[in-house]
């Protein structure tokens, strides 16, 4: 993840290593080792691997949100709808594994292998993903606005798949030949678990993407000032409706690792991710305004979050506490960001000034 | 250091929910034990996530009112996978053997209570509302059933609305007063817990309505004081403190003996309550 | 032999809510040379040359490449074409570095799967040089002086290679020696077979690179002629008709001093000294011009005394008031007014009418029980609209619907409504046309014979000297030298102009 | 509510009746138009009298928070807190009655009177948005963040304060002089419901303010250029924290009215109210991105929401398909409103063609 963090960072913003976008992931990652060190001290058993593994875990959920928002956020968009489409996304895979594809012509029933079944959801995934893309850019409905109706969208459909039941005990049936769902929320490759070492590639992909694809700079043009990359012969609709799909491709994503864990899918689940996908994003440093931000920095942002939240829970803090430290936290990392970026800005004046 | 039990409940702000999470860790520390009291918010995820946290702090047992009957499944059993035996109270789910035992109020008696009671009310004729629960709580569900198997059997009982109100009074109220604009002359509203009942007859109240029938689910104190001042007929008391505690104490007695010496599944039964024993009604608790 | 006209424009027509940008328009580019097109502001020349660029579509017309009809529906697909354009405005991504911006279109490397960050730095790098600039390509534009970023929006439009390269204003914020440069390379591209389009409102700039003239008013082709044929007045008549004798400045003598500057300084963002020990007085009715080279530190000057840099040290007294501790609101109050550099950035706000941005900075005056009189404003807008002959219907209009030189004429109009003692106007005179220009000047004299104290930025010779009782030249955040009528030349103000690094460079 | 709609247009954009702005309201008034008559024709007595005032009741409890969101929006600002501030103010004004203010050194409780527990509620709520706005002017953290952050400070402070518990019947008690507090919910004047008038009048005032007084025209300048206002004397920050305190005020207002109806208060109440005040606000003609919108047009926008929400329910809708349909109405209302006012544009044209 580190190394991720670094290399995204090293190319974000500008071309290299720009010293704000440095600044602003070392200070999110600063906020990230005094909340570890705080546990470490006060809670039993928080610095043991089998714990940290269980963290990595709770991480990786949010962070696949936030890894696809990232790139929505950078055009200068929004997206409301990826805790709807985590929900949906469980739906789809549960009615595949339980209920099948029934063709009543034939009056036959497909199940689609787990793999197929992986490949439908993440496609319901991205369709989602398009509608919010091509609302916003060839209705040109505010992305805010978009993503909040599909969000309304995404979670009735949800619950009109089952009429609001869950789908239960998601092993597949082997004579339908559609078992193995559940690895990707439990399974282990090299002991590591799947959803971990998911993370890992997907941030060195995005990663990747963000800093040294011509997509990847031209989703930063969008966002820095989207008339002059419309002038210079960036095809803005094409580059947002990407990162729309993107955005609701990671979703779905997150939506299989949570019901793979619950070995059920519930039309419920996902409600108000939205809101920790974003706070990882800008915790990470990326702006709302677009235009600036790593793919590292948002990795880190979401171990913030997820650090804090399984942290307090460990200790026993109040739930009505936990909400309280959340807030004053979320805020406190990015007043952080600022007042250190000013530091350090002015000690760079210093520098030069003494140089002169 | 003492042993650890995890006591986690779907919120804090539903006076059952909370009754249920101060009764289990006032037992639990009675009989020696640290506590960590959790709420899952009816989120599966944050539950499952709260399970794991119960098996890095290396519980000794967990004390449950689950987020789902279907999607709490794999989190039990991976507990009892990691060797920590967990308890559940109020919501049942739909696998034995992975819970060492489910305490549960007999929601369907206890709606059939509610029922009778509604019906009686009623004078067995008349239109009403039905304020159903979260659709994803099997509760919502059994508790629909119960009233409808009582109330469906006289013909002059007539249903002319039925929405869910997510188990919040909020709700309740403003789907309430719409409810009151399209069917202007309903006699009574049978709601599936009490939260639902009081936004209901706040609705009622305040629309002047004082006369239609309300009747809740819970047994709760808020409740308990609005039949007393004659706005709300009745609700079946789950005796939400007692199951929680019921719990603790067979969690004790399986980590001493390794065993409840209970069947998995207790079915405790509800009891109605109206203006006539109201006044016994504190905490879910009824004193005799 | 070859067609010596590479693009014909036919009968093209624009209509924008409101106004009617072009009629019945025909244009035609020659290749190898320089075509100039002159008009007033809001002529629609630059319309026009969005329309061949791809930038808009044409209500009517048609337009003709190498003898087939094409039509464009993007910039992108006017490029594909070989045409390119540097826009009036500059159209940059302040996020990304130079060689990003010059490359954002169509990335160098595979296919976009990897782009090649380095050549792409070389490559702007090289195109740098050849304007002239030391700048890293690796600098992020949103750090360049705007003067810089018209150099890179240049850079941008080489990189391209295009067939036909339009130049919107390209000079309006560059500097003597940047201009030559690039009219060095104009030349080349001419040699090389390019057809150059280029607009400016620098007279003597279009005669001497031009081939030939085209005259825009009010959006109908007004004359064509070959540069030969024709003189500086001829455009001017063709523009405006006749124009009364130019300015004639009056020297003013020692009134009641109105700013007292003694040492102010500032540093900038990259550390440097912008601003450096600068003192200066004013006098009632005095017009002094600041000139210097880009980043001379003129506006940067000018913002301190505005109160826009709380760090900037130094002593300020107006009208014998200290302004220290002031805030720029305070300041407003105490008579002190300034024009910004960049009308778009820090001059308009876009979504608000003409009328809204002209009484904005006199709200503090316009309002009774904080309420804003509509009679007060109404008054004074209209007073504006009219002094500056602002060119729009009425004042509910979007002000972005006004074109370059009447947008600069509302920021300006907002400065005189705060009724101030003291007006900086920083390149006051930026893409506005000759007929224009003379109003502003002439108003600029008309206030500072009622007694307003006057002193404005400008990297244009002929502008200083016509306008200036006084003359200070900026360099590297000082005063190098001060004129007065008498000594000011042009030879004294570009040697007192020039920085001890650019001769190095030059060497 | 239409009067106050028309001048908050006339006035709204810039100086006065600026084009777009008309036609933006407009289109969502047009779009209300429809969603009522639907209504009307499929369900029984949905154009009643005491229906409409039912509805206009739930109405003015959105309308409340859109409008003051409608000032932060019309900075280019957000607040996401204004949910938890509706169930703060219902905890602060019930605790105020049930519990009242025990000073323990005198072993005394004293019960503020009704007037004064509103007043003491409207403060704290605008406590809250005076947070908010110091976070995003002198610590400059991004507004979305400021406010999610005290979205989760203000949640938490709600449920702390009764530890979860409901404060039930707020009636007061005759003895302590702190009686009348269900007035606000459910008292009328001359027969119109309080809320109601308050509602007319909150709409009259902001309309007045964002239109007529120097301040609403710096909130315009401030969110259409915040270089270009500062440079213009506009004192930026001032500009900004006062609309996060409106936006309390109004939200605390709109808390004070829902625990007045329900004559209890629960620490839950308002959640995700923020989107249906932002739906509102953008339904209303109110750009996202700052400086342009009015007040006449975020009613407008609440009353779309509101008449289609209580049509369903009247309707017998179920849940599922409720959001859906939700979700689709948002969608499309905004983007007739893009349609439409393209093909305006282009008769216009047409027009200007032909004459020239
Ligand atoms: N986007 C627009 N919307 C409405 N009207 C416009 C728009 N752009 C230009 N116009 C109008 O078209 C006319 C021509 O504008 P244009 O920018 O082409 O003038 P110009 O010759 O470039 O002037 P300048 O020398 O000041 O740049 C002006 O009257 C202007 O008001
Ligand atoms: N945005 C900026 N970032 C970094 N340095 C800047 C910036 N703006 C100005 N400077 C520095 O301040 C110095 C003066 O810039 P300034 O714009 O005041 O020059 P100027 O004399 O006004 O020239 P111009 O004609 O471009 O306004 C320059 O040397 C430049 O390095
Ligand atoms: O049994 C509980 C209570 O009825 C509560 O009021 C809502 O959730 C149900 O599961
Ligand atoms: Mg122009
Ligand atoms: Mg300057």
């Amino acid at each position: 993840m580190k190394i991720a963090q670094l290399r995204g960072l090293s190319l974000g913003g500008g071309t290299s290593l720009s010293l704000p976008m440095l600044l602003i992931s070392m200070r999110t990652f600063i906020a990230l080792i005094v909340v570890v060190l705080f546990f470490s001290i006060t809670t039993p058993n928080f610095l043991t691997p089998s714990t940290l593994i269980i963290l990595a875990k709770h991480v990786a959920i949010n962070a696949f949100m936030a890894i696809g928002m990232t790139f929505v956020i950078l055009t200068g968009g929004i997206d409301l709808s990826v805790g709807s489409i985590v929900g949906l996304a469980g739906m789809v895979a549960g009615g595949l594994i339980d209920v099948g594809i029934p063709i009543n012509a034939l009056g036959v029933t497909i199940y689609p292998n787990v793999v197929e079944t992986v490949a439908m959801t993440l496609a319901a995934g991205m369709v989602i993903g398009g509608l919010n893309g091509v609302l916003v850019t060839k209705l040109n409905v505010a992305p805010f606005i978009a993503t909040l109706g599909t969000l309304y969208i995404a979670r009735g459909a949800a619950l009109l798949i089952s009429n609001g039941q869950t789908f239960a005990n998601l092993v597949g049936t082997p004579a339908y030949g559609n078992t193995g769902f559940p690895f990707l929320g439990s399974g282990t490759i090299f002991g590591v678990p799947f959803s971990i070492l998911a993370l890992v590639v997907m941030t060195a992909v995005a990663g990747y993407i963000a800093t040294q694809t011509s997509f990847g700079r031209q989703v930063y043009a969008v966002g820095g000032n989207e008339n002059a990359a419309r002038l210079s012969g960036v095809r803005i609709a094409r580059i947002k409706i990407a990162v729309y799909v993107i955005s609701g491709l990671c979703a779905a994503f997150a939506g299989l690792v949570v019901s793979s864990e619950l070995v059920a899918s519930n039309p419920a689940s996902g409600e108000s991710f939205e809101l920790n996908a974003i706070a990882a994003t800008v915790l990470g440093g990326t702006s709302l305004m677009g235009g600036r931000g790593t793919i590292g920095g948002t990795v880190v942002g979401a171990f913030v979050i997820g650090v804090l939240s399984d942290g307090l829970v460990m200790m026993g803090v109040n739930a009505f506490w936990q909400m309280v430290i959340k807030g004053v936290v979320i805020i406190t990392a990015v007043v952080l960001d600022q007042v250190q970026r000013k530091m350090q800005r002015q000690m760079a004046l210093q520098a030069q000034l003494a140089s002169a | 250091a003492n042993k650890l039990i995890v006591v986690i409940t779907p919120s804090h702000d539903n006076p059952f929910f909370a009754t249920e999470a101060d009764a289990a860790t006032a037992k639990a520390k009675a009989l020696g034990y640290d506590v960590l009291s959790l709420a899952h918010d009816d989120d599966a995820d944050k539950q499952n996530q709260e399970i794991d946290t119960a098996i890095a702090r290396k519980a000794a047992a967990i004390i449950l009112d689950n987020a789902g009957a279907d999607v709490s499944v794999a989190a039990v059993a991976k507990a009892k996978a990691a060797g920590i035996p967990s308890f559940l109270i109020d919501r049942e789910i739909n696998k034995s053997g992975v819970a060492v035992t489910q305490i549960v109020s007999n929601n369907y008696q206890g709606a059939t209570l509610g029922g009778q009671k509604f019906a009686e009310a009623m004078g067995e004729s008349g239109e009403y509302a039905e304020l159903t629960g979260k659709p994803s709580d099997t509760n919502a569900g059994v508790r629909s059933k119960g009233y409808h198997d009582v109330l469906d059997q006289f013909s002059g009982l007539k249903m002319v609305a039925q929405q869910s109100a997510d188990w919040s009074q909020t709700e309740a109220y403003s789907k309430m007063e719409s409810i009151l604009q399209a069917q202007p002359n309903i006699k009574g509203v049978i709601a599936g817990n009490d939260t639902m009942a009081m936004g209901a007859s706040a609705a009622l109240q305040a629309a002047g309505k004082k006369s239609v029938i309300v009747v809740g689910f819970d047994g709760s104190n808020d409740v308990r004081d609005a039949i007393e001042q004659g706005k709300i007929v009745a609700t079946s008391l789950q005796p939400a403190f007692e199951i929680a505690q019921m719990a603790v104490a067979e969690a004790d007695q399986f980590l001493k003996t390794g065993s409840t010496g209970k069947p998995e599944k207790q079915l405790i039964n509800c009891v109605l309550i109206t203006k006539a024993n109201a006044d016994k009604l504190n905490n879910f608790t009824l004193s005799p | 032999m070859q067609d010596p006209i590479v693009l014909r424009a036919r009968g093209i027509g624009k209509v924008y809510p409101g106004t009617t940008a072009l009629t019945d328009a025909d244009f035609d580019v020659y290749r190898g040379a320089v075509n100039v097109l002159v008009g007033e502001n809001g002529a629609g020349k630059s319309t026009l040359m969005k329309i061949l660029a791809g930038a808009e579509r044409p209500s009517t017309g048609t337009l003709d490449l190498d003898g087939t009809p094409v039509s464009f529906s993007s910039v992108r697909q006017a490029a594909e074409h070989g045409i390119s354009i540097i826009f009036q405005e500059l159209n940059l991504c302040p996020n990304l570095s130079i060689a990003e911006n010059l490359f954002i279109g169509h990335p160098l490397g595979l296919h976009g799967l990897k782009i090649d960050h380095a050549e792409q730095v070389r490559r702007a790098g090289a195109v740098l040089r050849r304007l002239g600039q030391s700048l890293d390509p690796k600098m992020l534009v949103g750090d360049l002086r705007i003067g810089q970023q018209q150099i890179v929006e240049i850079a941008k439009a080489l990189v391209e290679n295009a067939r036909i390269l339009i130049m919107d204003e390209p000079t309006s914020a560059l500097s003597a020696t940047e201009v030559d440069i690039l009219f060095r390379i104009v030349a080349e591209l001419k040699e090389s077979g390019v057809a150059i389009i280029y607009i400016s409102h620098r007279l003597e700039e279009l005669v001497r690179i031009g081939d030939y003239i085209t005259v825009l008013r009010d959006g109908r082709i007004q004359a064509r002629a070959p540069k030969a044929d024709i003189s500086v007045p001829w455009i001017i008549h063709q523009m405006v008709g006749p124009l009364e004798s130019a300015l004639t400045p009056t020297i003013h003598h020692g009134q009641s001093v109105v700013l007292q500057a003694e040492g102010i300084a500032l540093i900038g963002p990259q550390g440097s000294r912008v601003v450096n020990d600068v003192s200066f007085t004013l006098r009632a009715g005095e017009v002094v011009g600041f000139y210097g080279l880009l980043g001379a530190g003129r506006s940067e000057l000018f913002e301190c005394i505005m109160g826009v840099h709380p760090t900037a040290k130094g002593k300020i007294t107006v009208a014998g008031k200290n302004l220290a501790g002031l805030a720029l609101p305070d300041r407003i109050r105490q008579g002190v007014a300034l024009v910004p550099e960049d009308r778009q950035r820090e001059g308009l706000v876009q979504s608000m009418s003409v009328g809204a941005n002209l009484s904005l900075a006199s709200l503090w005056r316009l309002t009774r029980f904080s309420r804003v009189s509509k009679v007060l404003e109404k008054a004074s807008v209209q007073r504006m609209i009219r002094s500056l002959w602002i060119k729009v219907s009425t004042p509910e209009v979007e002000v972005t619907a006004l074109s370059g030189g009447n947008q600069q004429k509302v920021v300006i109009g907002k400065a005189l409504l705060t009724l101030p003692k003291l007006l900086l106007l920083d390149e006051p005179s930026r893409g506005i046309d000759v007929g224009a220009k003379a109003e502003v000047f002439r108003s600029i004299r008309r206030l500072a014979d009622e007694g307003l104290a006057i002193a404005f930025a400008t990297s244009d010779l002929k502008e200083v000297l016509a306008l200036s009782d006084r003359v200070l030249v900026m360099t590297e955040g000082r005063i190098a030298g001060e004129f007065t009528r008498e000594t000011m030349t042009e030879e004294a103000l570009v040697a007192a102009s020039t920085p001890r690094s650019h001769a190095r460079e030059a060497a």
